[in-house]
């Protein structure tokens, strides 16, 4: 399976659907800090450039907050394509992703609840 | 075994060219029942029919079968011969042996022997043919519109000004619907009121129109040409005929709670109450859920300072009953709720509004007279945000999925108005896509751009963030400069997807007119039938059937009043006889004919049958053939084959099959 | 039975009024070829075909059947062809779970301005039907004669 | 006496098979019936009773007549000959073959059908005796000795052991062209067996069935007796009865279209069938209670009325084992049975 | 059993029905009929064991026509049945008293593998044993509960009733094979097994009629096959695969509507597996248009006459 068809599987996400009205870019908080904007991924993506995304800040940057999921109008939801992609990142690199173990060393009383979810959903896999 | 006559047509060569005729002839002699056969170099001809006629009378035939073009082609032409000459038209079946046969064959034996075996399947067909009757109905000269916008008063207009009786009914006090509410219209702008008002008199005054306001349709039966309607007349406590609508009750009115409809609840009104100055009938309603005297028994203020008499705390809704022969479905739309864009804080600050609440901040009637001003202070906006696409275009479960339409036009009409009477607001538009197909549509929105400095940013907003100083944080995104964009915005102003009223579902029903996913109704052909719903007498005007602006309305609204008055004028309607027939003593009354029936045809009812000795009370399936379209849905549905299709009989269709397959 | 050399297949091709029928005439007007072995039945509507009618074809030793309606979305009844499509959907699926070959039924969508596609449509079906071979196992064996 | 192993049955089978069509009880798709032996048909003689009797090799539940066929404009028909061949129908059990002297009754009276007289002639029966008699048997009732059935020949399987014994010429002839695989025995073995299955015979609850009741004066007597309002409303209405039953004899006529002609054939029809004789008019029998009456009195009363008193039913027990609703003629003997005490 | 009997004697005697639809003792446990009770007197012979597998929901259809109501007792599955003819307008809900009674699943002699069979313990209601107790001409012997247990019982749909106006007695959880599997098993055939397969099941067929006549869904007046006005009469059978027509044809007519109550599989004389022809189309139609229960309510839209515009086109996820 290709890394695109591997993405709209992880993802369930049909990048089609999209009719690039940037409401997911509008939305992101991370904005200003990606080198590739959220609609663009979904760009990236019809185009079959997964290498540029695996490469990219973008990737990283994305805190799963989840507004571009919440406001797509179109169902593409751009944050499941980041996170798919970022699946794949770390699939490949194997299991060097955070295990339960580690956490309570990193945990930090005024550390948001929400953080830890999405650095869950980010490195363990 | 009937008599049958078989005519093969050489077409000249079209046909003799690659189909042995003079075999076809020979052979169709050797079919059962069939007495005589010949061929003729044109069939449809003059001198061909002729041939016919005198074949049916020589030979007493009962069944033709001509061998010829394609049954698209000739069939009423065949049909019309045989009524001519005594012989039922139905009694005729086509072999198409010239589109399905010469013309695509080179092989001369090859082209004969499939000739031969349509041929034998049309023989074994037309024994089976039944003698059929069109049927006639009568039809009543009088239409009904259910909806009084400018769609409906429009179609009323155009029947009426043909010399037939409509009827309008309108649930709000007065009729004018959407159009009404609107300030100004694109891309002329003028004033909407000044080209409605007069429609709207023309209606009321119109000898061929009788206008039910606060009045709903209760209930429909009956069918094409003979509707039987309910409408309810909402008890209006005013007595039409007495009130002179001087409007000192709503003046003297203590009750002022109720959230004005009209003005989108944007402030209140009185008890009593015309909802606009133009009103028409000019003849207020008391809500009874917030009169005073009808919920306590006290006030009756209203009827006090009546000059007139007119106020009657004693009515009640009434049931009038009607017969129509056409029933035009004028329904119009709303805007959908916001309730699930938290993102847009549509419920958190009254400084972001629909589109529609701005036509009335900017009427001169509207809550705030007329002047543009932020409901939450008073203060003139300096900054305005308008928002595109809020719920249309979406393929989730928040928005519709279709483009409103309108909303493109109306927002640079907006931002125009805006801009040139209050030049020192700017307007900042955020869109997806400007949609402008029409005349003098895009030059409009140019002139927004170009002429009024309005600024327009591709991009969708993600959030509208109310700040701790009543301003509005726009949280945008310039997808051409790749840009977020965050701007504070003093007035939000949102265009919200259009939706069928809400009522339509309930209307649709009762007319069995069929609806989409997204209660638009559905229209009998998309391309060829537009202002026709598939159920017959049924007729769409306006938005009810898909989103559209004013002039597409009217448009429409004269389409639909030419095919009603194409209905009206006929004094019988003729009617399709290849419908659909239950056998009463096979049907088991099991109700799956009509789930499937597009047309609502099919009804049930108990009735006393005797079969074979046995009486017994059994629900049957009936048709009505007026309303029946002959698609033959029931047929295959139903287990017992009780319900058949005239024309195209399941023994028909096996008598076929089995020829071909010999 | 067996596969003579001069074997030619019997298939009856029901096609609705207002979509297909129209097709298959203008197949014909534009001269577009296809076998003599197809021998079309009108019907007003794809979904006005029972399921009995098929069965009956082949009982009386039709070799392959195929069914052409308007597109879905098109029906001139607006909805037959729906109900047509789901009739047929779970009559083939049970022809094929009784081991009859599925090239012998077929349902294509042909609208009025498609004579090309009708034309197409059964030359790649008859060309189906013929490379199976005689239809054995849907014929009645007790009449053949 | 002659006898062969089980295991040489096969050969003897192919012998038989090699100057006679072969019919005999044969397994597949989990059920036994009578059936044209071939190498890879699974013989099954230890089943007591075949779904079907072994009516259908001599009245053969749809067999064509003749066929007409339009030529040229003309019609030509074709006539189905009366079998000219020999057969042997091969295992057939005491009740079943008693069931082809009812049948007989019906078709060799006059006029005489001549597709089953063809066929009764050029059969050959070799019957079983029912070493293991089952609780629905009843054939005892009706005179029928399972240990000692009639045919042409008889044979008797104990153990692994078929025992042969030819009764009539035409089993004689049979036996043989036989002789080379069958070896001579004496009775001991099978009168042991026959005493064996007498005991259990006796042992049936069924063996005592009363038929006082019935018989050619039961025609008036029992026609409009409650029992049938009472009795007939489980019945389906199908013909499950009178498809298992060996002598049920009734028939329906039709025409096949076969496009260019028809092909008349003849059926069997059951008498619970709501069509059937069903004529211009409609129905004799328009209620079900009547059908049903209609079954039973013709078994037990109409047909002995008509044959000397001979019932015709045989007490093989196959209605009672397959009716779908658990009603049978063994209920409506004992319901009349009951009634007259 | 005495509760149930109880209930009737109860009704009956206040005159709250007038009849009783239940079963009657037969010659032995293994044979009890379908049966009409008019007085607490005959329910003498009343009785419900392992062996009532008889739906009494389609007498129901007739019981309907007469005066006053009828009590009937429905199992679970047979409840299923009784709704969808309620559906079908077939039957007159205010004529009928229901009791819903319990079910530990049901028995068919066919699957007790003994000769001469007399009696049969163990199959009683409430009180069902694990082991069945078969006492036969040849001797005493022993079969399990389950192995003697109809084909439907080992898929059952569920202990719930459906529809009735009084419940009694408890249910036991039969459920020890997959509904589809065989089905699954044949569609991974290849054709020529396939083929081979249902050749040798429907040329055993006798064209008794059995599995129409007994099956609540087959409740036509006058069915097709044995009406000459739709040229499609059918009473001959021959030897060859021709009985496909009546059995496509049959559980096309049922499909949406049937069940899946298993009592055309237990009538069969000929022990053909009748339900993986409805059982083929309840599989297709719960993969291609959402999972549907026939006669589980009686608003929901049947699959053959509902559709959506995405349906799966002819041909797709075939074999």
């Amino acid at each position: 399976m290709s890394k695109v068809e591997q993405i709209k599987e992880i993802s369930g996400v049909n990048p089609l659907k999209c009719m690039k009205c940037g409401k997911c870019s509008a939305s992101c908080p991370s904005f200003n800090e990606m080198d590739i904007k959220p609609h663009q991924f979904v760009t990236y993506v019809i185009n079959d450039d997964v290498e540029a995304l695996a490469e990219s800040k973008s990737a990283w940057k994305c805190l799963s907050c989840f507004a571009c999921i919440e406001r797509c109008p179109r169902d593409v939801k751009p944050g499941k394509l980041i996170d798919a992609a970022r699946q794949i990142l770390i699939r490949q690199r194997g299991q060097e992703g955070l295990s339960p173990d580690e956490i309570p060393a990193l945990l930090d009383e005024e550390m948001p609840q929400q953080l830890l979810m999405s650095a869950f959903r980010k490195y363990r896999r | 075994m009937r008599k049958i006559g078989v005519f093969v047509c050489h077409c000249g060569s079209n046909i003799a060219a690659t189909v042995d005729v003079k075999k076809v002839v020979e052979l169709a002699l050797q079919e059962q029942g069939v007495v005589h056969a010949e061929d003729y170099p044109y069939m449809c001809s003059e001198a061909g029919q002729v041939r016919i006629a005198e074949a049916i009378k020589e030979n007493k035939l009962e069944g033709i079968v001509v061998c010829s073009c394609s049954p698209r082609m000739h069939e009423a032409t065949f049909r019309k011969c045989a009524e001519r000459n005594g012989l039922n038209p139905y009694l005729v079946e086509i072999a198409n042996i010239r589109e399905h046969c010469s013309w695509i064959h080179k092989d001369m034996a090859e082209a004969t022997e499939k000739a031969v075996i349509l041929m034998r399947a049309a023989v074994a067909k037309v024994h089976l043919n039944a003698p059929l009757q069109a049927g006639e109905s009568a039809v009543t000269k009088r239409a009904l519109v259910i909806g009084g916008g400018i769609a409906g008063i429009q179609t009323a207009i155009d029947i009426a000004d043909a010399g037939y009786k409509v009827d309008i009914v309108e649930k709000e006090p007065s009729i004018g619907g959407r159009m009404s509410q609107l300030d100004k219209t694109f891309p002329t702008l003028d004033c909407s009121a000044c080209i409605l008002t007069p429609k709207m008199v023309e209606a009321a005054a119109h000898e061929n129109i009788t206008i039910h306001t606060w009045s709903e349709v209760e209930k429909v039966s009956g069918f094409v040409g003979n509707f039987t309607v309910d409408i309810r007349k909402k008890a209006r406590y005013v007595d039409m005929d007495k009130c002179t609508g001087c409007g000192i009750c709503q003046e003297k009115c203590p009750s002022k709670k109720p959230l004005n409809e009209f003005n989108r609840g944007l402030n209140t009104r009185s008890a009593i109450y015309t909802p606009f100055a133009q009103a028409i009938p000019n003849v207020p309603v008391i809500d009874a859920n917030a009169c005073i005297k009808l919920n306590t028994g006290k006030c009756g203020i209203c009827e006090k300072f009546c000059q007139a008499g007119a106020i009657d705390y004693t009515q009640k809704d009434e049931i009038i009953t009607e017969q129509y022969g056409a029933i035009v479905v004028a329904t119009g739309f709303d805007t959908i709720k916001l309730d699930k864009y938290g993102e847009y804080a549509y419920n958190e600050s009254k400084d972001v509004i629909t589109s529609l609440e701005l036509e009335r901040i900017m009427n001169a009637a509207g809550p705030t007279k007329g002047h543009l001003e932020r409901l939450s202070d008073g203060k003139a906006p300096k900054e305005i945000v308008f928002i595109q696409c809020v719920g249309s275009r979406c393929s989730d479960d928040r928005g519709k999925p279709y483009c409103s339409k309108i909303c493109c036009m109306y927002t640079a009409k907006h931002a125009m108005l805006i801009r040139d009477k209050y030049p020192d607001t700017n307007v900042t538009v955020f869109y997806i896509d400007v949609r402008t197909p029409g005349k003098n549509f895009d030059e409009f929105y140019r002139r927004a751009v170009e002429d009024y400095g309005v600024n327009y940013v591709k991009g969708q907003v993600g959030k509208v963030a109310p700040q701790p100083d009543g301003s509005l944080m726009v949280h945008g995104v310039d997808l051409l400069e790749n840009k977020q964009i965050l701007k504070k915005a003093d007035m939000v102003v949102l265009a919200t997807a259009i939706e069928p009223n809400p009522d339509v579902r309930k209307i649709a029903t009762m007319l069995t007119a069929s609806i989409d996913t997204n209660n638009f109704l559905t229209e009998a052909h998309p391309k060829l039938r537009p202002v026709e719903s598939p159920t017959a007498g049924v007729f769409l005007s306006g938005v009810c059937q898909g989103p559209k602006d004013i002039p597409e309305t009217v448009a429409q609204a004269g389409a639909a009043a030419v095919k009603v008055i194409g209905l009206l004028a006929k004094d019988k309607l003729k009617t399709n006889p290849c419908t659909a027939k239950a056998d009463e003593l096979r049907c088991n009354g099991c109700s799956q004919c009509a789930n499937v029936c597009p047309y609502g045809a099919i009804s049930y009812e108990t009735r006393q049958v005797n079969d074979h000795g046995i009486r017994e009370d059994r629900r049957i399936a009936v048709v009505n053939s007026a309303l029946c379209q002959g698609c033959g849905a029931c047929t295959v549905t139903c287990p017992s084959g009780a319900m058949d299709l005239q024309g195209f009989s399941n023994r028909q269709i096996i008598a076929e099959v089995d020829a071909i397959c010999r | 039975m067996p596969v003579t050399e001069n074997w030619k297949p019997k298939i009856v091709a029901f096609c609705c009024n207002w979509c297909s029928y129209a097709g298959a005439d203008l197949a014909g007007s534009s001269r577009l070829a296809y076998p003599a072995d197809v021998k079309i039945i009108k019907v007003p509507c794809s979904c006005r075909v029972n399921p009995m009618f098929i069965l009956r074809a082949f009982e009386k030793g039709a070799d392959g059947v195929i069914l052409c309606g308007c597109h879905p979305g098109d029906c001139h009844y607006s909805t037959g062809n729906y109900y047509a499509r789901r009739r047929m959907t779970l009559l083939f699926s049970m022809l094929d779970y009784l081991g009859v070959e599925e090239g012998r039924t077929r349902v294509e969508w042909v609208s009025a301005a498609e004579g090309v596609k009708f034309s197409e449509t059964m030359n790649s079906f008859v060309e189906k039907v013929r490379a199976l071979g005689p239809n054995v196992r849907l014929g009645d064996l007790r009449c053949k004669n | 006496m002659y006898k062969i192993k089980k295991e040489n049955l096969t050969a003897l089978y192919a012998a038989i098979a090699a100057e006679n069509d072969l019919f005999l009880p044969i397994k597949a798709a989990g059920q036994t019936n009578f059936g044209l032996w071939t190498e890879n048909a699974e013989v099954d003689i230890d089943t007591l009773k075949t779904v079907k009797s072994g009516k259908d090799i001599f009245f053969p539940q749809s067999e064509t007549l003749y066929k007409v066929r339009r030529e040229e404009g003309k019609f030509a028909i074709d006539g189905e000959a009366p079998r000219q061949t020999p057969f042997v129908v091969f295992g057939i059990r005491g009740c079943d073959v008693r069931a082809l002297a009812v049948l007989d009754k019906v078709f060799l009276s006059d006029p005489i059908d001549s597709y089953y007289a063809a066929r009764r002639q050029m059969g050959t029966i070799v019957s079983l005796a029912c070493g293991k008699p089952a609780t629905s048997c009843f054939c005892k009732v009706f005179g029928v000795d399972c240990a000692e059935p009639e045919g042409d020949v008889v044979t008797w399987l104990v153990g692994d052991t078929l025992y042969w014994k030819a009764k009539t010429k035409k089993g004689e002839q049979l036996t043989e062209k036989m002789t080379s695989l069958l070896e001579k025995a004496d009775e001991a073995a099978v009168e042991a067996e026959q005493a064996a299955i007498r005991a259990i015979v006796e042992k049936l609850p069924y063996s005592k069935l009363s038929l006082d009741k019935w018989g050619a004066a039961a025609a008036d007597a029992n026609f409009d007796s409650p029992i049938w309002e009472q009795m007939y409303k489980p019945c389906l209405a199908c013909g499950t009865c009178t498809f298992v039953c060996p002598t049920c004899q009734c028939y329906d006529i039709k025409d096949y279209s076969t496009g260019n002609g028809v092909q008349r054939y003849r059926c069997w029809d059951s008498c619970m069938y709501s069509d059937f004789t069903m004529m211009a008019h409609g129905n004799n029998r328009t209620s079900q209670m009547q059908r049903f009456r209609q079954r039973f009195m013709h078994k037990l009363a109409y047909f002995p009325a008509n044959n000397q008193g001979m019932f015709s039913c045989v007490g093989c027990g196959r209605c009672v084992d397959k009716c779908p609703s658990h009603l049978n003629i063994v209920k409506v003997i004992k319901a009349f049975e009951k009634e007259g005490v | 059993m005495q509760e149930l009997i109880n209930k009737a004697k109860t009704l009956l005697e206040s005159g709250e029905v007038a009849r009783v639809l239940g079963w009657k003792k037969g010659e032995y446990e293994y044979d009890p009929e379908p049966a009409f009770f008019e007085t607490s007197e005959s329910l003498k012979d009343f009785v419900y064991n392992g062996f009532c597998g008889a739906n009494l929901s389609k007498y129901m259809i007739e019981a309907g026509k007469k005066e006053g109501k009828t009590l009937v007792f429905l199992k679970p599955c047979d409840s299923y049945s009784y709704n969808q003819l309620l559906r079908e307008h077939r039957v007159d809900r205010e004529k009928a008293y229901i009791v819903g009674v319990g079910c530990k699943g049901k028995l068919a002699v066919s699957k007790i593998p003994f000769e001469g069979i007399l009696n049969i313990s163990g199959a009683e209601y409430p009180d069902a044993a694990e082991t069945l107790t078969v006492e036969t001409l040849y001797g005493t012997e022993t079969i399990a509960y389950k192995d003697a247990m109809l084909e439907r019982c080992h898929v059952c749909k569920g202990k719930e009733h459906v529809v009735y106006d009084e419940l009694i007695g408890e249910s036991a959880d039969t459920v020890d094979a997959d509904r589809f599997a065989e089905v699954e098993r044949i569609e991974a055939m290849s054709p020529e097994e396939k083929f081979a397969f249902f050749q040798s099941e429907l040329s055993k067929c006798i064209r008794c009629n059995a599995c129409r006549n007994v099956c609540p869904a087959c409740s036509c007046r006058k069915c097709v096959f044995d009406s000459t006005a739709f040229d499609s009469e059918q009473k001959a059978n021959t030897t060859s695969f021709e009985e496909k027509m009546f059995h496509i044809i049959r559980a096309f007519h049922v499909a949406g509507r049937c069940t899946d109550c298993g009592e055309c599989s237990r009538v069969c004389p000929q022990g053909i597996p009748l339900h993986l022809f409805n059982r083929k189309f309840i599989k297709d139609i719960n993969a291609l248009y959402g999972e549907y229960q026939a006669g589980s309510d009686l608003e929901s839209k049947a699959p053959l006459t509902n559709f959506t515009t995405e349906d799966a086109e002819p041909g797709v996820g075939r074999g």
